[in-house]
């Protein structure tokens, strides 16, 4: 065991993630075993439409997890995202460009307001972010006069970021939205890996008053994570509609819990300072899998909810273990 | 490090028991390996695959999935029941699903896609959103398996997808309430000294039957009235007064208000009923599904308006289950408008196995009824109250 | 002095990677004042924990009255009548001072817990002692001594038999001083047996009749208090003399610039008109009790808390620090007295502390320069013999004296002239001092300037200037260091109006 | 000494206000005008029954309230309250009308699967250390998956007044010479002033301030830490299951997935009655009134013409001004 840890690849790669590499394979083979459908193309992508926009959310909150904090408005911000540009696109009629800007902007702008109320005004960001959850809620409601908002088909008109998700070449479906979820995982490691802004929001989950007393601005800095958070959900917002078309008002709690799950699984420590990019991005995958060979074996959506629930509970046992036995 | 190690392989130990149970428990149900060819996972060779229906190659034994609406109201149950009830006459197999709660809308999508993953020889589906089941569609299309609406059925639908519809005209529906709900209170608008108003509580606004229903009820009370020569006006709810055909006038001698909760929350739709009963001028209201007429009785339990004597306002639901039964027997509501749940259930079931077997098929209107205190124990309607 | 009532027996104690006790004993006799004395960090805390029951001994044996006992949680050893007064305050702020006193044994009657007998018998209890407090105030309103004296009266009031006082004296006046004395003389008449922890010699020969040395988590050796010298005690306690001799004169030119002027600085409760200056080249000792405001006003200054009113100078001009960001603009460091919260960041690398005050010069475009921040970390890490196996070792790998190099290398990475040290050597251990030593003497040869807050007068009396005394939030006391002696610092450290 | 005492301004140091507390006093006031503003605003709220409606909310809001008051002073939160009470109040549910359980049995299995969920959430936090906000969110949606496990995905309605066994819901609303009486608030009141007792004046309660104030003092101090934190958590289990009886016998109907939401309700009530959600410091008089602001919203909104969708934006803001102000309060505490 210890000698496959020191092993130079794996150490480069991480442990961690090789195993839950390891367990994202044996799921999708017991699933395969279990359910004999399992086996085919169409599911996997099936399953990566679930990975797109939760991996967008996931990443996302990694950010805010690593300054110790956390959002819980992210799943229905993402949410309000998607129905204010929607609405703007299909009643407003406006060009297809603009409401994916509107969209990462509605996002970004509950970013900030979690960020300010979180970073300048003291408050403790999970109350804050549930606080947000009902208010991007509201909003979304308002504004679209408490209707969904179906987005273009494929083949309509403005219907070409669908492409963003699946590309069809020769007859193939190509998952075009993994290529781009990786993409943006890499970006977000580098940031969070080798610039200041992620220099510092690590620094501060790690210990946030020896970085103020550093003259570092840490209130400007951990706000910053709530933006990029933020950002990354209305960013998400695309990627759902990609995906299911059809968002409605009111809804997208249950996606923030998914979402954290994802990130604790890849190793991120809820209590800040600590987090994975590489390992996010797996524990997405993860989820997106159970969710998909829970479907595949025709059991109620509700065990994922209590999976996941267990997952995350788990999963943040673990860390704080291993934190009590290292001091 | 080891902790961590150990907490995911707890994770996966979790995910296989559960993977265990479920095998156990498939096994009795379905015949083994109805799929005998190989699969693979590459591209190509799936999609050339899909070309060929071979779903009910082996075996011979018929299977369908059914992706409803969910369970949450005891309508569903009926369905399922009925849906139960042919399929084992038939001697074919299913599996019924549907999503937590009518809200669910990208659930539903994962639960049709994984439907049509199944192969089945055929796929009953009750859309919450039918472009949001579009990409599903589509694939169950490429793959050549038949779909048949039911329900609301699948409005829209692109050409060729859907083979056949056993629905209920949910705008008929509403249509229906409208006229019985009008009958009753056409002397009290025409004797009006000031505005009346009517209530209209629907659990949501992003359903397309409940739309429908509303609807329904909105444009045809608009339209009786105005032919009486009266002026309505609506107002509340956005969606509806923006999509409600009736002519809308400032200030009308009717006023028909539309009333939303932020969830579905009995509470908060009891809140709303009670908001219209507060309000003097309101004569009648109608709850488009079980959650709203469920929660009009529970409203109305603390004013006690209800009722179809002088003075009472007139109360409308829809739906059954014993709640709604019960107010509709001791007189509290008008009545209410049921729907066919059970035949529904067996029509499709009927419909898919016809399908399967080369027959041609059509749509079926599995219509709804109404019910009053009178006659709710006819047989032809009590098959179709639940509890 | 009666018969043994307590005695520890080769109690050995390990955490991950410090050998905390090692093979320690101890004896305690009915009505004696049995001294634990040892350098910060010698394991006096950790013994009477595990006398007491918070942490578990790994070895060794414990008899109480006769009997072997092995405490396993602080209730079983109040039960049994050993009691400890915590160094920290150990108090529930938002209870009163009697639910305080009564925690865990509250009076009872009829399932209801009794507040007014609690009230009367904490009153009856204070009286006794001859303390004046309010047994209804809530505990959070009185001031640091008072709440000493609460603990101390909790801890008398569960009857004990043995009493442990971790440096209770710390945060007390003079005359609260003195009233504890009476306290533990009375203690002592009634045959209890009584630990007491402290640092101030003075003390040890007053109220003490038996003094136990520990160095380094081992047992030194015990001594009877009238037979022995101060000096007897302080060479068992250093083990080998490393301590120079006091500083006798200042070694700053009369004609140094002042670098650094605080004039009339009000914070809080704690920082009540403070003016002073900071000369080049100067160490500028911050003496006084614990509570006096020391820390506070450097924080006050630094602009890590608010402050109301006050003006401060740098280099002859006014500047305005309202947050730390603002202090380090003007060139000013701090090293905070509570390195692990304050200080560092102990699961990042050494190069991530070192240039966490000034990342903005380690930039190429958005990127961080992680050569050359690697190098220029590598460069302090050799500049301030940091032992450390690379600029890629976490921090919380570090001993305490290496973690203190590397904050002091970030605030040299980011060119501070001024710098606040607040207990440089708290928690480090006897050879690591003399280095910090050795580096603050080089640092303002260099030509910078340092604040040094500290609660050892020998520390103070070796590195300082001048010295500036400070008691309740006052500056009670500004001495050049020729006329510094203990017993003058001491009277202004106690100077109340 | 002189500063032993921090002075207050004329009016906080009045006795009366400082006996009652001067954020009771505010919230009473606040509470007053809400009142007098829907009643002016709206003709339909100045009437009897809408003192009924608020009752309605109020019971399963106090009971919520009630038992995350206990979480939060030990400086915790409990989550899972909302689709805790959903998943009770289905299981009880379903059990009297699928499996016919006698009513009086189906209360009984509600409180114990609430009690049951509470020690689970009380373990993993005092005994697992995790921290309390994600302990409870985990438990959160296993509730509410479990709650729809429980019943199939089937709504569950709970005997109406007519039925044989439908006598549960006069505990809450009773009609008397047809007047209708919200006798319900008599339960409110009775459990409030036995919490307020238990908080106050016995063991349990002291422990939990003590807790919430300084977990390590407190454990130093020899008191069982694991066992007083884990029954704050019970207790808000058990309340959370009242709180589903309560929910269940006034509006009778209970969908699975349903409820996440309510616990927001129910702690914006606590913390505008005064409890810190920094711990240590709390009433149950307070949350009380609190939650009783939180349903005069609910029920005044609508009347004002408001749409539900404004109504959540209402309250999520009023939950952000209630944790600012007690964020600010602490500041000048500390």
């Amino acid at each position: 065991m210890e000698k496959i840890r020191n092993n130079a690849v794996v150490k480069k790669i991480g442990f961690n993630r090789l195993v839950l590499c390891g367990i994202l394979l044996l799921m999708y083979i017991l699933f395969a075993i279990l359910s004999p459908t399992f086996l085919s193309y169409s599911r996997i992508l099936s399953a990566l439409n679930y990975a797109y926009f939760l991996g967008f959310l996931s990443l996302g909150v990694t950010f805010v997890i690593a300054t110790g904090g956390i959002d819980f408005s992210i799943g229905p911000v993402m949410f309000c995202a998607a129905l204010v540009s929607g609405q703007l696109l299909t009643k407003n009629e406006w060009p297809l460009i603009p409401c994916l800007v509107v969209s990462i902007l509605v996002g970004t702008l509950f970013g900030v307001i979690n960020g300010v109320l979180v970073a300048y005004g003291g408050l403790p960001s999970f109350i804050t972010s549930m606080a947000s959850m009902m208010i991007s809620k509201g909003l979304g409601s308002v504004f679209t006069k408490t209707q969904s908002v179906s987005w273009p088909q494929a083949s309509e008109a403005n219907g070409w970021y669908r492409n963003l998700i699946r590309l069809k070449i020769g007859g193939i479906q190509v998952p075009t939205g993994l290529v781009i979820l990786i993409v943006a995982a890499i970006i977000c490691a580098i940031v969070l890996n080798k610039t200041r802004i992620g220099r510092y929001i690590l620094c501060i989950g790690s210990n946030r008053e020896a970085v103020r007393l550093s003259g570092v601005n840490v209130k400007k800095w951990e706000m910053l994570a709530y933006i990029i958070c933020g950002m990354l959900a209305g960013v998400a917002a695309i990627f759902f509609v990609g995906a299911y078309s059809t968002v409605q008002p009111g809804l997208g709690d249950t996606y923030n819990n998914e979402a954290i799950a994802g990130c604790v699984m890849g190793g991120t420590s809820m209590s800040g300072g600590l987090a994975s990019i590489g390992g996010t991005l797996i524990g997405v995958m993860i989820i997106a899998l159970l969710q998909e060979g829970i479907l595949a074996m025709g059991f109620q959506k509700d065990y994922q909810y209590v999976l996941t629930g267990v997952i995350v509970l788990v999963a943040v046992y673990a860390d704080i273990r291993s934190r009590r036995r290292r001091n | 490090m080891k902790k961590k190690l150990l907490s995911v392989l707890l994770c996966a130990a979790m995910v296989a028991t559960m993977a265990a149970g479920c095998g156990s428990k498939e096994e009795p149900a379905s015949t083994p390996a109805p799929e005998t060819k190989e699969e693979t996972t590459e591209p190509a060779a799936d999609a050339e695959e899909e070309k060929t229906d071979e779903s009910q190659a082996a075996g011979g034994e018929l299977h369908f999935e059914i992706v409803s609406k969910g369970f949450q109201h005891q309508y569903w149950q009926a369905v399922l029941k009925g849906a139960e009830q042919k399929a084992a006459e038939l001697g074919v197999t299913m599996d019924f699903v549907g999503p937590n709660s009518e809200s669910d809308i990208a659930d539903q999508v994962q639960m049709l896609n994984n439907a049509v993953n199944k192969k089945p020889a055929a796929i009953g589906l009750a859309a919450l959103d039918t472009k949001a089941a579009l990409d599903g569609i589509q694939a169950a299309m490429d793959a050549g398996i038949p779909i048949v609406g039911f329900d609301s059925g699948v409005p829209e639908a692109p050409e060729g997808a859907v083979y056949a519809n056993c629905a209920t005209d949910n705008y008929a529906a509403g249509e229906l309430a409208a006229e019985k709900t009008y009958e009753a209170i056409k002397d009290r608008i025409a004797n009006a000294s000031g505005t009346v108003r009517i209530g209209v509580l629907s659990q949501d606004a992003t359903g397309e039957s409940l739309i429908s229903r509303g609807l329904g009820f909105i444009d045809k009370i608009g339209e009786l009235i105005i032919a009486d020569g009266k002026t309505v006006n609506v107002v509340g709810n956005q969606k509806f007064v923006d999509d409600s055909k009736c002519t809308k006038t400032d200030g009308a001698d009717v006023e028909i208000e539309v009333l939303v909760p932020a969830s579905v929350d009995s509470a908060l739709s009891a809140t709303d009923c009670q908001t219209l009963l507060n309000k003097a001028d309101t004569i009648a209201i109608y709850g488009s599904n079980q959650h709203s007429a469920e929660a009009m009785v529970t409203g109305d339990e603390n004013l006690g308006k209800f009722g179809t004597g002088e003075g009472d306002v007139i109360a409308v639901g829809f739906d059954s289950g014993a709640v709604i039964k019960a107010a509709v027997k001791d007189g509290t509501f008008l009545g209410a408008i049921t729907q066919a749940p059970v035949a529904m259930g067996e029509a499709v079931i009927q419909t898919l196995y016809d399908i399967a077997n080369g027959k041609t098929v059509s749509d079926i209107d599995t219509g709804c009824q109404w019910y009053t205190a009178e006659n709710m124990e006819d047989p032809e309607i009590a098959q179709n109250l639940y509890d | 002095m009666g018969e043994v009532i307590l005695t520890m027996k080769g109690i050995d104690k390990s955490f991950p990677g410090v050998h905390a006790l090692d093979h320690v004993d101890l004896e305690i006799r009915k009505g004696e004042v049995h001294a634990l004395m040892g350098e910060n960090g010698a394991g006096k805390s950790t013994l009477m924990k595990v006398l007491t029951g918070i942490y578990s001994k790994d070895e060794g044996t414990i008899t109480y009255e006769g009997k072997e006992v092995t405490f396993s949680n602080p209730r079983e050893a109040q039960a049994a009548g050993v009691v400890i007064v915590h160094q920290e305050l150990n108090m529930m702020g938002h209870l009163t001072v009697a639910q305080n006193i009564f925690i865990g044994r509250e009076i009872m009657s009829g399932g209801i817990i009794d507040d007014k007998k609690m009230n009367e018998e904490a009153r009856k209890l204070f009286d006794k002692l001859n303390i004046d407090i309010d047994p209804t105030e809530t505990m959070s309103r009185l001031t640091v001594g008072k709440q000493q004296m609460c603990e101390i009266a909790k801890a008398i009031s569960h009857d004990a038999k043995v009493i442990i006082f971790d440096e209770p004296s710390a945060a007390l006046t003079e005359a609260e001083i003195e009233e504890l004395f009476k306290i533990i003389r009375d203690l002592r008449e009634k045959q209890l047996g009584i630990v007491y922890i402290s640092h101030r010699m003075d003390e040890i020969k007053v109220i003490t009749d038996r003094v136990t040395v520990m160095r380094d988590g081992g047992y030194v050796g015990t001594l009877i208090t009238k037979d022995c010298t101060k000096d007897d005690i302080i060479n068992m306690m250093v083990g080998r003399v490393i301590y120079e001799d006091p500083k006798t004169e200042s070694t700053v030119p009369k004609d140094a610039p002042v670098v650094l002027r605080v004039e009339h600085l009000n914070a809080g409760k704690m920082v009540k008109d403070v003016s002073f200056e900071l000369h080049k080249g100067e160490i500028l000792g911050f003496s006084g009790l614990m509570g006096a405001g020391r820390t506070e006003t450097a924080r006050a200054l630094f602009g890590a808390d608010p402050k109301e009113s006050g003006d401060v100078y740098v280099n002859g001009e006014k500047v305005e620090i309202k947050t730390p960001q603002d202090a380090v603009r003007c060139g000013i460091g701090y090293l905070s007295e509570d390195r692990k919260r304050f200080g560092i960041v102990v699961d990042k690398t050494v190069a991530e502390n070192s240039t966490m005050a000034s990342l903005e010069r380690f930039m190429k475009g958005i990127f961080i320069n992680k050569k050359k921040e690697d190098q220029v970390s590598q460069e302090y890490v050799e500049a301030l013999k940091t032992k450390t196996p690379g600029v890629d070792q976490l921090v919380v790998n570090l001993s305490g004296g290496n973690q203190q190099k590397v904050v002091i290398a970030k605030w040299l990475v980011r060119n501070c002239d001024i710098l606040i040290f607040d207990e440089p050597t708290r928690g480090i251990d006897v050879g690591a001092k003399s280095e910090i030593y050795h580096l603050m003497n080089q640092l303002v040869a260099e030509g910078k300037s340092i604040i040094m807050i500290s609660s050892e007068m020998t520390e103070i009396l070796r590195m300082s200037d001048r010295i500036i005394v400070m008691c309740e939030g006052r500056k009670t006391g500004e001495l050049g260091i020729e006329e510094a002696t203990q017993e003058r610092i001491m009277h202004a450290a106690t100077l109340r109006n | 000494m002189a500063d032993n005492q921090k002075k207050g301004n004329a009016f906080t140091n009045n006795p009366i206000v400082k006996a009652v507390g001067t954020q009771k006093i505010v919230v009473v006031l606040v509470l007053i005008i809400l009142l007098a503003f829907f009643s002016a605003a709206s003709s339909a709220f100045r009437q009897y029954s809408t003192i009924l409606s608020i009752m309605d909310y109020t019971y399963y809001l106090a009971f919520l309230g009630i038992g995350v008051t206990f979480c939060l002073i030990t400086g915790g939160v409990d989550l899972s309250i909302g689709t805790g009470l959903v998943c009770y109040g289905l299981i009880g549910g379903y059990l009297i009308t699928h499996n016919n359980i006698p009513v009086i049995v189906g209360i009984l299995v509600t409180l114990l699967v609430g009690v049951l969920m509470g020690t689970v959430n009380g373990l993993i936090v005092s005994l697992g250390g995790l921290p309390p906000f994600l302990a409870t969110l985990c438990t959160m949606m296993i509730a509410r998956g479990l709650g729809s496990l429980a019943t199939s995905g089937l709504s569950v309605n709970w005997p109406p007044t007519a039925a044989e066994n439908g006598w549960a819901r006069m505990l809450f609303k009773i009609e008397v010479g047809g007047v209708k009486l919200p006798i319900g608030f008599i339960w409110v009141l009775l459990f409030a002033v036995i919490m307020s007792i238990v908080l106050n004046k016995t063991k349990p309660g002291r422990y939990i301030i003590a807790i919430g104030s300084n977990k390590e003092a407190t454990r130093l101090s020899g008191v069982n830490v694991v066992k007083y934190q884990t029954l704050a958590y019970v207790f808000s289990g058990f309340f959370t299951g009242l709180a589903a009886i309560a929910y269940a016998n006034t509006f009778q109907a209970l969908a699975p997935g349903t409820g996440a939401g309510m616990e927001l309700n129910a702690i914006g009530g606590a913390i505008i009655g005064g409890t810190s959600m920094s711990g240590g410091m709390g009433s149950i008089a307070g949350t009380i009134l609190g939650v009783f602001i939180m349903s005069v919203l609910q029920t005044g909104l609508p009347n004002i013409g408001l749409q539900a969708n404004y109504q959540q934006i209402i309250i999520g803001m009023v939950l952000i001004l209630a944790v600012l102000v007690d964020v600010f309060k602490n500041k000048k505490l500390a």
